[in-house]
């Protein structure tokens, strides 16, 4: 399904990846881990097309993100650190506007579903900016019960949210996954759950010799 | 080819060798061009004394031209082909440049003054050498802007060679409208109508002010160079 | 491929039209700025229509880029910051077609209100009804030109993250030839007809439109850097 | 491939979009951007008396007219004078500080008033020196051409 392959990228003259792969299969989950600078955001935004690698390709159904174009929406999901959602609008103006974005149609049955996992009913008319950071959290989180892609990509999803939604996104997780979907996600909180693989990204240091400043290519 | 063989100490030991040389040459040039200037050419027919202002603002106007286009070439240079002693160098013209530009609109405003009886007037060939004044500014902001250099040097790249629209205009302004400022007297097509007495003096001067800027621009290289080269050692010190 | 970049354009200019009508405070701030401003002028100097009408135009001008260059900010600033800018990017809708809604939004946002506020604030200062046309037209043929920079400037200072002077260096050599043509009687054009002027401020908007198209589609992509 | 023809009619597009813009602007600065108008050209516009216009021109030979007149205490200096472009003539009139380079046969531009066909009220004058330079003495032997 998602294919990584030798990727290497550079960023402000520092090398944050040396030749990476990853494969994600169909039902499997894999945890990104690291600390805080090693790639795990750099990691998801080249997956979903924001960054492009220096060297190296990422397939998804065996094509390049850059022909995918206008179908990203269909294939992936990416719920990214920053929330996206806009402040003066509520709750429900947010994910129409998302839903009209993704060109999803949703029943309002489904939806009405969608809402009541992460009990935000009763705040639904609410103003985005009036709500908590963990609601805003939820709100962004619900996205993943309203689109339809296989590929779920979550960036740190455990931040700011409370145990009790943690075991609701859990079981949404393991859903998703009994339903053939796949999921990369990063976090730093411990989430006990049955994964595929773990993957441990490290910071790259390269050992430096002053005779490489004898050609112009390394000051670029 | 070109980005194999110069590597920056084989540069670095060219312009070693050329600086010098070019600072003589400088001298020399100023030296006899201010003895022309000054003492062995006559006043104009009309202008009287105050047509030795021309010999300054002429060479600076044209090597205000003559450094855009140099610019220009370079920021073509590194877009196409990303070498980055083209950002260099055109890091190193942008405020030689914009000094030229700011000392062709000064002395050409205090010409001005007593030949059209005005310091300033909005006309093609005034206005469009200001905007060229503005492109230079321009430029070294945008190529500072940025924490990363490399950035910096891009986004100037692209200002250079959207400017260079401004160029054609500078140079036949004076041809396509009518304007205050006067044609060109000296071009290849027609035989000059400066007299030669007037002629030597300028050309002195045009080539002193040419030798001083080559060496300002190898001296101001050699720094960029020094100093990218101590950037690139701290950031893998930490 | 042209019906599919339609449609996505349709979309983006539906979500920004909602942002930005939502926002109706920012509209009611417009107003009260505009007519503040207006008043001021009209108190300072006095009932003499000879003083008064031939600063209109000014007037007017001053207004709209001081608005403008507070509301591209607001409009580039907030899609950055909350992360919806790279939600738009990651959604599969290409830099262009985010770049050319917004900027439709924000001349919309704008012509709309200047359009009711123009012949309004025009009888305060004793202009006549023919000059009012033709500073309309004129206004609303160079606004989309000026739009456009100021949403580039914007995306600028934003990609700039600690240097504000670059807009200003932005808009100064940019903004001048469009406001001179719009606004002069003779400057170093003398007595034109107004054929010339709405011609020339159309040409400079063509040329202003892929360029400005091009520079921010590169600096959209290299925000998320 | 079918990224790449995308591309290209992106940016074919947006080139052609470009070429048209600078076209039509080049075709109306190339004939309307002047900075002054000849006497035969500002005759044939129609321009009322209370518009600022600058007309440009030779020094009629034998046309300078100096006379001091005083206005209060100060004393001023009056000059007329003929603009011409060959066909047609212009008299113009100013009161003030004429530059050193004023003279007969020499290039001026002048910015003020057409009160009527023959009449031009100067408020500022300008004048415009010619691409020529040659030291005093070769003055009496060569004229310069126009």
């Amino acid at each position: 399904m998602l294919e990584v392959s030798s990727i290497y990228l550079y960023r402000n003259r520092k090398q944050v990846f040396k030749n990476f792969n990853l494969n994600l299969k169909n039902s499997e989950i894999i945890l990104l881990e690291g600390e805080n600078g090693a790639g795990k955001t750099s990691l998801l935004n080249m997956i979903s097309g924001l960054i492009n690698p220096d060297k190296g390709f990422i397939k998804i159904y065996k094509k390049s993100i850059v022909e995918l174009g206008n179908q990203k929406k269909k294939i992936f999901t990416y719920i990214p650190d920053k929330n996206c959602l806009k402040e003066n609008l509520s709750v429900n103006e947010n994910l129409k506007s998302w839903l009209n974005l993704s060109n999803l149609k949703v029943n309002d049955n489904k939806y009405q579903k969608a809402l009541n996992t992460f009990s935000l009913n009763s705040i639904q008319e609410s103003l985005v900016k009036s709500l908590s950071q963990g609601q805003k959290k939820k709100v962004a989180l619900t996205k993943l019960l309203l689109s339809k892609s296989k590929l779920w990509l979550l960036d740190e999803p455990l931040n700011g949210i409370d145990t009790k939604t943690i075991t609701i996104l859990k079981k949404i997780m393991i859903q998703h996954v009994r339903k053939n979907g796949s999921i990369l996600f990063s976090s730093h909180v411990k989430l006990d759950l049955k994964l595929t693989k773990r993957i441990i990204l490290k910071k790259i240091v390269n050992k430096f010799n002053i005779d490489l400043l004898d050609q112009w290519e390394n000051f670029q | 080819m070109f980005t194999k063989l110069a590597n920056p100490s084989t540069f670095q030991k060219i312009s070693d060798f050329i600086f010098p040389k070019c600072f003589g040459l400088f001298i020399v040039f100023l030296i006899s061009g201010f003895y022309y200037v000054f003492f062995s050419s006559p006043p104009d027919y009309l202008q009287g004394e105050t047509v030795r202002i021309m010999y300054i603002h002429v060479p600076c106007a044209w090597l205000s031209l003559g450094i855009y286009s140099m610019m220009a070439g370079c920021s073509f240079f590194s877009i196409v082909f990303k070498h980055t002693l083209a950002d260099i160098i055109s890091r190193a013209c942008a405020p030689l440049g914009a000094c030229f530009t700011l000392a062709t609109l000064i002395t050409g405003s205090i010409w001005g003054k007593p030949t059209w009886g005005t310091w300033w007037v909005w006309d093609a060939r005034l206005t469009s050498e200001l905007v060229l004044f503005f492109i230079y500014i321009g430029h070294i902001f945008i190529s500072n802007a940025y924490e990363d250099k490399r950035k910096g040097d891009r986004y100037a790249a692209i200002l250079t060679l959207l400017g260079i629209v401004n160029l054609p205009i500078i140079k036949w302004s004076v041809d396509w409208w009518n304007t205050l400022h006067q044609p060109a007297s000296i071009s290849k097509l027609s035989s000059p109508s400066i007299d030669p007495s007037m002629m030597i003096p300028l050309f002195l001067m045009v080539f002193s002010f040419l030798f001083f800027f080559i060496s300002l621009v190898l001296l101001r290289i050699k720094g960029e160079v020094i100093s990218r080269k101590l950037e690139i050692l701290e950031q893998h010190r930490a | 491929m042209g019906k599919l970049s339609m449609k996505n354009f349709k979309t983006l200019l539906y979500r920004e039209f909602i942002i930005s009508f939502k926002n109706t405070k920012s509209l009611y701030s417009y107003c009260t700025f505009f007519f503040t401003s207006i008043l001021l002028f009209v108190f300072a100097t006095g009932p003499d229509i000879s003083i008064l009408s031939p600063i209109y135009k000014p007037i007017l001008w001053m207004i709209t880029i001081f608005a403008l260059i507070l509301i591209s900010e607001s409009f580039v600033f907030e899609d950055f910051f909350d992360g919806s800018l790279s939600e738009l990017q990651f959604l599969g809708y290409s830099e262009e077609i985010i770049f050319l809604s917004k900027s439709a939004v924000m001349f919309i946002s704008l012509i709309i209100p200047n359009i009711i506020l123009i012949p309004v604030s025009s009888i305060l200062f004793k202009v006549n009804f023919l000059d009012v046309i033709e500073i309309i037209t004129l206004f609303s043929i160079s606004l989309p030109t000026i739009t456009l920079i100021s949403i580039l400037s914007a995306l600028f200072s934003l990609q700039v993250k600690r240097n504000k002077f670059i807009q200003f260096i932005l808009i100064m050599p940019f903004f001048i030839p469009i406001i001179i043509i719009a606004t002069s009687e003779n400057f170093f054009v003398t007595n034109l007809g107004n054929e010339f002027k709405i011609f020339v401020l159309i040409g400079l908007f063509l040329i202003t439109l892929p360029l400005s198209i091009l520079i921010g589609k590169l600096i959209i992509k290299e925000l998320n850097y | 491939m079918k990224l790449k023809t995308q591309r290209f009619f992106k940016v074919t597009s947006l080139l052609i979009i470009f070429l048209i813009g600078s076209s039509i602007l080049f075709y109306n600065l190339k004939n309307n951007l002047v900075f002054f108008f000849s006497p035969s050209e500002i005759l044939e516009k129609k321009i009322s008396s209370l518009e600022n216009v600058r007309l440009g021109g030779m020094v009629k030979k034998g046309s300078i007219k100096k006379k001091e007149t005083e206005v209060g205490e100060k004393k001023v200096q009056e000059t007329i004078f003929t603009i011409t472009d060959f066909e047609r003539e212009i008299f113009v009139y100013y009161v003030g500080i004429l530059p050193d380079l004023f003279s007969e046969g020499q290039g001026v531009v002048v910015e003020g008033n057409l009160i009527n066909e023959n009449r031009f009220n100067a408020k500022i004058v300008l004048a415009k020196h010619d691409e020529n330079y040659m030291p005093p003495e070769l003055d009496n032997i060569v004229k310069p051409t126009n």
